[in-house]
């Protein structure tokens, strides 16, 4: 059997091809589109580009000028004070629920299906009817007022102070019942052997909530965390809808920068600068994680 | 011997406990007005009453005359049913010279939505079955990208989209809009996908392979049957955030063929003195029944479809 | 002697499915009972009403003489370990031992000495300081036990505890639970369904069918005077083999006849007198049927080799005998190729004989 | 021939105007497709230039008046107009002359003008000032003066929307108003630095720091949302363009009567005129390109003019048209603009950019108290520095 | 007799775990190979490289003389049966069978013919309509190995196809496929972790170590001649008991000495003279160690029963002796209390003896 020879080993283009072939798409939007985009971006924003891309090189222009930009100061701190307490609140109130959806409760579908309903809705949709609700004159205010209670303030969207709380309260009411879900399948994944374990020890519910199952839902907060997270650093919709960015700019976000300076303003540069800042903070959170999820372990 | 169990069993220690024959007894009798049960329900009604606030106010707005609206509070229901609102938004709501109202963007909104949602699900699908069964050399760094991807944007990335499209030439068709939809839906339905498909048994696919099946029979004959819940998941997303787009509509389209939400934003922006708060959440309903009700048809096999896809990693 | 657990009366539904039905069981103080039986027969459902992880819905637990049947888990001095082992998998093991005890509020000193004692006779005090994924699953299982034997329980209740494990692992374990029960004198109720953990470490065995329990002995008897034929059937591997046949009068004496092949009852203790014409199920181990043996005064019978398994140890023999099939043990050492023309005998001492209709032992 | 136009005139007032242009056009034997998209310039602008950058070119399209649309032209996508405008003689009917400069690159003439606006007006409601027991202001400092009375009745004294476009253009009208000619122009079109650091805007941010108290608490976004509290009687007096004029007219209120109108706050003669223009994108199809000129010059013809800005409350560009019809405050804008006292508006004088920055300024100063003047001042002066 | 596979210096690395490691391996044809071996060994992925559906690192592989190292799976002319069954799930019965035909574009008429024909040998008819869901494990396990017959190949893979089932379908469906490898005489290679099937099945049985073919002998040999300490170990249950010792002259013969015990060597056949001196363990299986026997001459050793585990047809005695633990196998029907003392014999000539050092037999 020695005589046979020995077999060729293909050529590794070839191999898997069919895959290849059908993971094109997938190739030229992630290298083309998002990679290549980005790439694009960041170049872009080291030049004067005003409506039209332009290759002319400012050096760090745009990004001393973005970083001396009161506006984008206030984006900045806006979108960490929403991004921080956004997650926080989903993640507690969508765990909340989730583990109150799960003491086999009559009428679970009615409940989940409340919860749920408003992640259908726009954004659009979502900051005009609260926009609507906390109206000083005619929303909540009004009404309690009308109540008697003369000097009860609530009007989170014209109070500077506190307006990226108004829209935080929208932003929740669409995103909690998605986290909800999310959550609630998590429970329902662990091991009902975890649960007796914990009674016959004595451990109350609370307690075993906390110190056991929590714990082992890891992998469900990282998927909730990616998709709660890059609806963050996106959230621009919401506030265009609600505020436009105000009172003043006191509800300003980073993309809206973006958007106002690259399409408003005209200085692709100055917007590209400021996407480009968005970039990399994505990039500093994402990429070792994305590593630690994706990167790390191999097949299984 | 029929019963040597029985027999067996009411030996020795029967007399010990046989005062206590009286004592508690099958189920432990439980109160329906229990602590825990007045804390679980309570809890869970304030909060579907939150959720439920603001739909409450708009089907209630939607059904009141200006006047009415102008003098009571919005959470007063109405005293005069009237659907006049609701004929506006729909037939007779004007932008610009335009006065047909939302009717002429709800087709426009379907011919969009049925091509994007198949498409971008399409392509999305076969990505995730590609990495999760048949990965090659540098398929998890493309797929990292997309991840990343997620986190851009879409503002940021309209500039290159359309100078893309524009190479393409495919800049203000139908087919721009379709491949818009079908790349920034990529990232994460193929995540979803991927881990869906990674979660079948591995065995499946390689029984398939020994079969003789390649690449597409097994893709459509094996894994497509097997992963209706997976696809209810993407469905939902889908046409949630396709029907709901309001920047790609209007970017890549012309007005005759404007996607419902931008008639909406029109009729909600279009400000005629004062707002007619009773037309825009008319039109508001109007244009999210087409998600709602997918919600409410398909919402269960959504979180079993997210236990499928979504959580596992 | 008080019975250390007593089950009264015990109803279970699911909705319409009853899964126990007027279950009566008695387990005696420092006694290890094995409930036995196939999947789905209702063991599980029957040890979390011991523990008081399901509600009954009808009849009375008595533990230590104590009616248990509303307690909470924790106030029923029960210790419990599961087939999926349920450690907390983020904690220490230490922790994993501590966490009840903790919760409970007992002190600090009280804790350390329980655990040292725990990981002592367990053997895992190298390992309190990692967690469940780097266990492997032996230890994980001790772990799990260590859980219920810090708590200072009355019953420990195990639910399948080695099913997880392989073969080699399982065989170790079962002696260390085996001396553990020796050396601590608790009682134990273990539930399995695999027969040789069931008949190595009972000291009775209930085998549970549909919710009921088939018979409560221990294992010899179980073994070896079955009750009826699901019993007989279920213990022992290979089964027992079964003739179906009825009983006839042949020379003043009952004999057993099934196509043609007579075998006389000589030896056989039958529990009521054997009626000649009855349709009876004759049941004969495979240990007990001997294969070209010299053993004077047996009739012998005919055979051929239809497969042959060996196993190392024993090699087990697959015949054609009067028209049906029969497994036959023998030593590892002696080898037949299939074909091969045998003599047997056959052990009727140690055989079962079962009514066709009622399928109870005779 | 199909022509699609977009532009964002959809309120009240402008979305009549539009009409108008559109029978216009449509009596020529054309069809004006609308491409209304709601919301401002802001919203729309970027959804042009996209379509323009992509390949896909409106018909025509609304633009503001001014540097926006040079880089379009620039890269060669616009139309150039000169041949009709030379048939249309516009260098000689439009007046003022730098509506049509701005509209002229390298000789070539690429947009149409179609209105003329300005900013500085004060429009107040008769019935709140009456509601409030003091005569109706003649200028500015009356205004300030009448703003405690207004309060106390519950009048909010000024409406300002919380767009920033409107911030922006209340505070370049107290420039003009208060500053001054000489001011407004070494700010706005010298770039001045000094001037604006110097004591003379100190007055103007001074002004603006009590304009911010009278309009603070008036919890409405759009434009005409604030116009309308004047129209009701809810706000005293709103600093606001002359297309506000429109919504008076569509709710049937009569200038002097109803509402007063003061041009230049009442202060100053001069008014800063901008305006709406079309560009006409170039397109490849010869048939659209010929009804992009029939549209260029329907926009001009003097009839369509009258009909167009009478809606719209704005002026026409044309110096040679009969407005006969129009209403009072009207007339005084018609006179200014005759008498030569029109100066650039801030659109031409400042890029999109620096307008931008000056607008975020704006509308961070006017909605929060915790902004010093002086802070903003030098914040301003370090906008102007930059400004190209 | 030509080879029908041949496994050629095949390497295959996980990144930089090295799973197999240049393993040769000829099967002949016709022959019912098993690969036995821990869990993590490399079983499965050698089965996976023979199969096509893992790529080797470095070898080659024939089947049928043909190299095949880099053809597609489907056209080796193999067929596998996996654990988990992988039945496709939303088609029945029939469908299953009949994708791979269909696939291939085999005639209808074919098609039928080979279903049929396969359905008969495993006896499915009934169950072709049903879908997976509807079956049992057994009948599930039952449609997966008809899916590979009606492939009509000429290699069977098994990959562990029984570990699913429960014991006592285990042991049938062993049956099962003993029979169906005597009726086809296909080639079968068959993985499996549990040594008993691998003993009843095989012709021959590889038995593997990370990645390392250890013993490749059929089921006799490796069990009553293991090449070294880990073969001799693994194989066999309980497992064969050891006693560490040295090899010392006493009265001109060498004998094993352990504990100041020592055991004569008449009668063990070593593959190389044992040397006096030398440190060696012996192995010795718990039923070669005769319990109160009366074979004469031969020597006799005191022990004492520490733990007894009664499995039916046999007892195991746990035995405290000379200082370790050793586990007996005796027959079911004579049981003995712990404590009790006893007289053991040994088998000598079934006894293994290694080098302590290289772990090789002598
Ligand atoms: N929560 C439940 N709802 C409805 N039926 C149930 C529930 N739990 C168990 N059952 C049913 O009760 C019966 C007994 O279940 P149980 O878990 O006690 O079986 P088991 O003997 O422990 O089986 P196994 O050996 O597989 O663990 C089964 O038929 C099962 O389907
Ligand atoms: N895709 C992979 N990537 C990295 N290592 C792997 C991969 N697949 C298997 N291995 C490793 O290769 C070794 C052999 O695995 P294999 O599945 O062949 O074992 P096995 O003998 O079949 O075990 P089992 O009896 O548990 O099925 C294991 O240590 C495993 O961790
Ligand atoms: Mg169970
Ligand atoms: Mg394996």
């Amino acid at each position: 059997m020695t005589g046979h020879a020995p077999a060729k080993r293909p050529n590794q283009l070839f191999r898997n091809l069919n895959s290849k072939i059908a993971s094109i798409p997938m190739i030229l939007i992630a290298m083309g589109i998002f990679l290549g985009g980005s790439l694009w971006t960041i170049l872009y924003s080291f030049t004067n580009s005003k409506l039209l891309p332009r290759l002319s090189f400012v050096g760090l222009d745009q990004y001393e000028r973005l970083w001396n930009t009161s506006r984008w100061i206030v984006s900045i701190q806006n979108l960490a004070i929403y991004g921080i307490l956004s997650l926080i609140f989903s993640l507690v109130i969508g765990f909340l629920l989730a583990a109150l959806m799960d003491q086999k409760i009559r009428f679970e579908n009615a409940f989940r299906t409340i919860f749920l309903y408003p992640f259908a809705l726009s954004f659009i949709v979502t900051g005009l009817v609260w926009q609507w609700i906390l109206n000083p004159e005619f929303g909540i205010q009004g009404i309690v007022r009308s109540l008697g209670f003369e000097n009860f303030t609530f009007d989170p969207l014209y109070n500077p102070d506190i307006v990226i709380y108004g829209i935080l309260i929208a932003g929740l009411w669409q995103g909690t019942g998605l986290v909800m879900c999310l959550m609630l399948a998590g429970l329902r994944g662990i091991d009902e052997d975890i649960w007796k374990a914990a009674r016959v020890d004595g451990i109350p519910m609370w307690r075993t909530y906390l110190f056991v199952v929590i714990p082992m839902m890891r992998p469900v907060f990282i998927t909730t965390l990616v998709i709660i997270a890059s609806g963050i650093v996106k959230v621009y919709d919401l506030v265009v809808a609600q505020t436009s960015g105000g009172p003043g700019n006191a509800s300003e976000v980073p993309a809206k920068y973006v958007y106002d300076y690259m399409f408003q303003a005209q200085n692709l540069g100055q917007g590209f600068a400021a996407s480009t800042m968005m970039l990399l903070t994505v990039a500093i959170i994402i990429i070792p994680w994305a590593y630690l999820e994706f990167g790390g372990k191999k097949r299984g | 011997m029929a019963n040597i169990s029985t027999l067996n069993t009411t030996g020795a220690g029967f007399d010990t406990v046989a005062a206590d024959v009286s004592g508690p007894r099958g189920r432990r009798p439980k109160r329906v007005l229990s602590r825990r049960n007045i804390i679980l329900y309570g809890v869970l009604s304030v909060a579907a009453l939150y959720y439920l606030l603001p739909l409450y106010v708009m089907v209630v707005t939607s059904l009141k005359g200006m006047p009415e609206i102008r003098m009571g509070n919005i959470f007063s229901p109405p005293m005069e049913i009237t659907f006049e609102p609701w004929v506006k938004a729909w037939a007779e709501a004007c932008t610009g010279l335009n006065c047909d109202g939302l009717s002429r963007g709800f087709w426009n909104s379907v011919q969009i939505l049925v091509p994007s949602v198949v498409v971008s699900i399409f392509v999305a699908s076969v990505s995730g079955y590609s990495l999760a069964n048949w990965r090659f050399k540098g398929s998890e760094l493309f797929f990292s990208i997309l991840i990343i991807g997620a986190f851009i944007p879409y503002q940021v990335m309209i500039y290159p989209v359309v100078i893309a499209l524009r190479e393409l030439g495919v800049y203000g068709t139908l087919t721009g809009l379709v491949i818009v939809h079908t790349i920034f839906g990529m990232p994460i339905l193929t995540l979803l996908f991927r881990n869906y498909f990674a979660s079948l048994p591995v065995e499946l696919f390689k029984a398939a392979r020994i079969d003789g099946a390649g690449f597409w029979q097994i893709y459509l004959r094996i894994m497509l049957p097997m992963s209706l819940p997976i696809f209810v998941v993407a469905m939902i997303l889908q046409v949630t955030g396709i029907w709901n787009d309001f920047l790609f509509g209007v970017v890549f389209t012309r007005p005759d063929t404007y996607p419902m939400t931008v008639q909406l934003n029109n009729i909600v922006n279009s400000v005629q003195g004062v707002k007619e708060y009773n037309v825009n959440m008319a039109a508001t309903l109007l244009t999210g029944a087409v998600p709602l009700i997918v919600y409410f048809v398909s919402g269960r096999l959504f979180v079993r479809g997210i236990a499928a896809g979504a959580v596992k990693g | 002697m008080t019975n250390s657990v007593s089950i009264r009366d015990l109803s279970l539904s699911f909705g319409a499915v009853n899964v126990l039905r007027n279950l009566d069981l008695e387990v005696r103080n420092g006694e290890f009972l094995v409930l036995l039986g196939s999947s789905g027969c209702g063991k599980s459902t029957l040890l979390n009403c011991i523990a008081g992880l399901l509600e009954p819905t009808d009849g009375q637990i008595f533990i230590k003489g104590k009616n248990v049947t509303w307690e909470e888990p924790k106030d029923r001095g029960i210790g419990m370990v599961f087939q999926s082992y349920a450690l907390y998998p983020q904690m220490t093991v230490e922790k994993n031992l501590s966490f009840g005890l903790r919760v409970a509020g007992v002190p600090k000193d009280d804790i350390d000495r329980r655990i040292a004692r725990a990981s002592e006779i367990l053997q895992i005090e190298p390992l309190l300081k990692r967690k469940p994924a780097e266990l492997s699953g032996g230890q994980r299982q001790r772990v799990a036990i260590g859980r219920a034997l810090v708590r200072d329980v009355d019953v420990f209740l195990f639910d399948e505890p080695l099913s997880n494990l392989d073969a080699k692992l399982r065989s170790e374990l079962r002696v260390e639970i085996k001396r553990l029960h020796h050396s601590l004198k608790n009682t134990m109720i273990y539930v399995t369904h695999d027969q040789i953990e069931a008949l190595t470490l009972a000291d009775r065995i209930a085998i549970m069918k549909s919710g009921v329990i088939q018979q409560l002995d221990d294992p010899m008897t179980i073994y070896n005077r079955p009750v009826n034929l699901f019993v007989a059937g279920f213990i022992g591997s290979p089964s027992m083999n079964f003739l179906h046949g009825e009983l006839v009068e042949e020379g003043g004496k009952t004999v057993f006849k099934a196509h043609d092949v007579s075998f006389p009852l000589d030896g056989y203790e039958a529990a009521n007198p054997p009626v000649a014409g009855r349709k009876v199920v004759l049941g004969l181990r495979p240990e007990h049927i001997h294969v070209d043996s010299d053993l004077p005064g047996i009739e012998k019978h005919e055979a051929v080799v239809d497969l042959e398994e060996p196993m190392g140890a024993d090699n087990l023999l697959w015949l054609k005998h009067a028209g049906h099939t029969m497994s036959v043990r023998i030593g590892g050492a002696k080898r037949y190729a299939p074909g091969t023309q045998l003599q047997l005998s056959f052990d009727m001492e140690l055989a079962s004989l079962f009514d066709a209709e009622t399928e109870e032992r005779i | 021939t199909d022509l699609e136009v977009t532009h964002w005139w959809t309120s009240g007032g402008e979305a009549a105007a539009v009409a108008e242009l559109a029978k216009a056009f449509n009596a020529s034997g054309n069809n004006w497709v609308d491409g209304a998209i709601a919301g401002s310039g802001s919203t729309a602008r970027p959804i042009m230039i996209s379509r323009i950058t992509g390949g896909d070119p409106m018909g025509a399209t609304q633009f503001n008046h001014g540097r926006q649309a040079q880089e379009l032209v620039e890269a060669g996508l616009m139309r150039d107009l000169t041949e009709v405008a030379e048939k249309g003689n516009w260098k000689e009917v439009i007046k003022p002359a730098s509506l049509l400069d701005s509209c002229t690159i390298d000789g070539k003439i690429y947009c149409a003008p179609i209105n003329i606006h300005s900013w500085q007006w004060l429009w107040l409601s008769n019935a709140a000032f009456e509601q409030a027991g003091v005569p109706v202001p003649k200028d500015w400092h009356e205004f300030v003066a009448a703003a405690p009375k207004l309060r106390e009745a519950g009048i909010q004294p000024l409406a300002l929307g919380g767009q920033a476009w409107q911030s922006g253009g209340l505070f370049d009208t107290l420039v003009l108003a208060l500053g001054g000619k000489e001011v407004y122009e070494s700010v706005y079109v010298d770039k001045d630095a000094d001037v604006a650091a110097g004591p003379e805007m100190a007055k103007v941010f001074e002004a603006a720091a009590q304009a911010r108290e009278m309009a603070a608490g008036s919890n409405v976004q759009d434009w005409n949302q604030a116009t309308n509290l004047v129209i009701t009687g809810k706000a005293g007096g709103q600093v606001m363009g002359d297309w506000a004029q429109g919504e008076f007219q569509i709710a049937g209120q009569v200038a002097g009567e109803d509402y007063s109108c003061l041009p230049g706050l009442g202060i100053s003669p001069y008014i800063a005129t901008g305006g709406d223009a079309f560009y006409f994108p170039v397109l490849d199809d010869e048939e659209k390109s010929k009804a992009q000129d029939v549209l260029a010059e329907t926009m001009l013809d003097p009839k369509t003019q009258v009909a167009f800005n009478l809606k719209k409350g704005s002026l026409p560009v044309r110096g040679d048209v009969d407005l006969a019809s129009v209403n009072d405050c009207m007339k005084k804008g018609l006179d200014i603009v005759a008498k030569g006292n029109a100066l650039t508006s801030t659109d031409q004088a400042l890029s999109a950019d620096s307008q931008k920055q000056k607008e975020d300024l704006m509308t961070e100063f006017f909605s929060s108290t915790s902004l010093s003047p002086e802070d903003a001042q030098k914040r301003f002066a370090d906008i102007i520095s930059s400004a190209d």
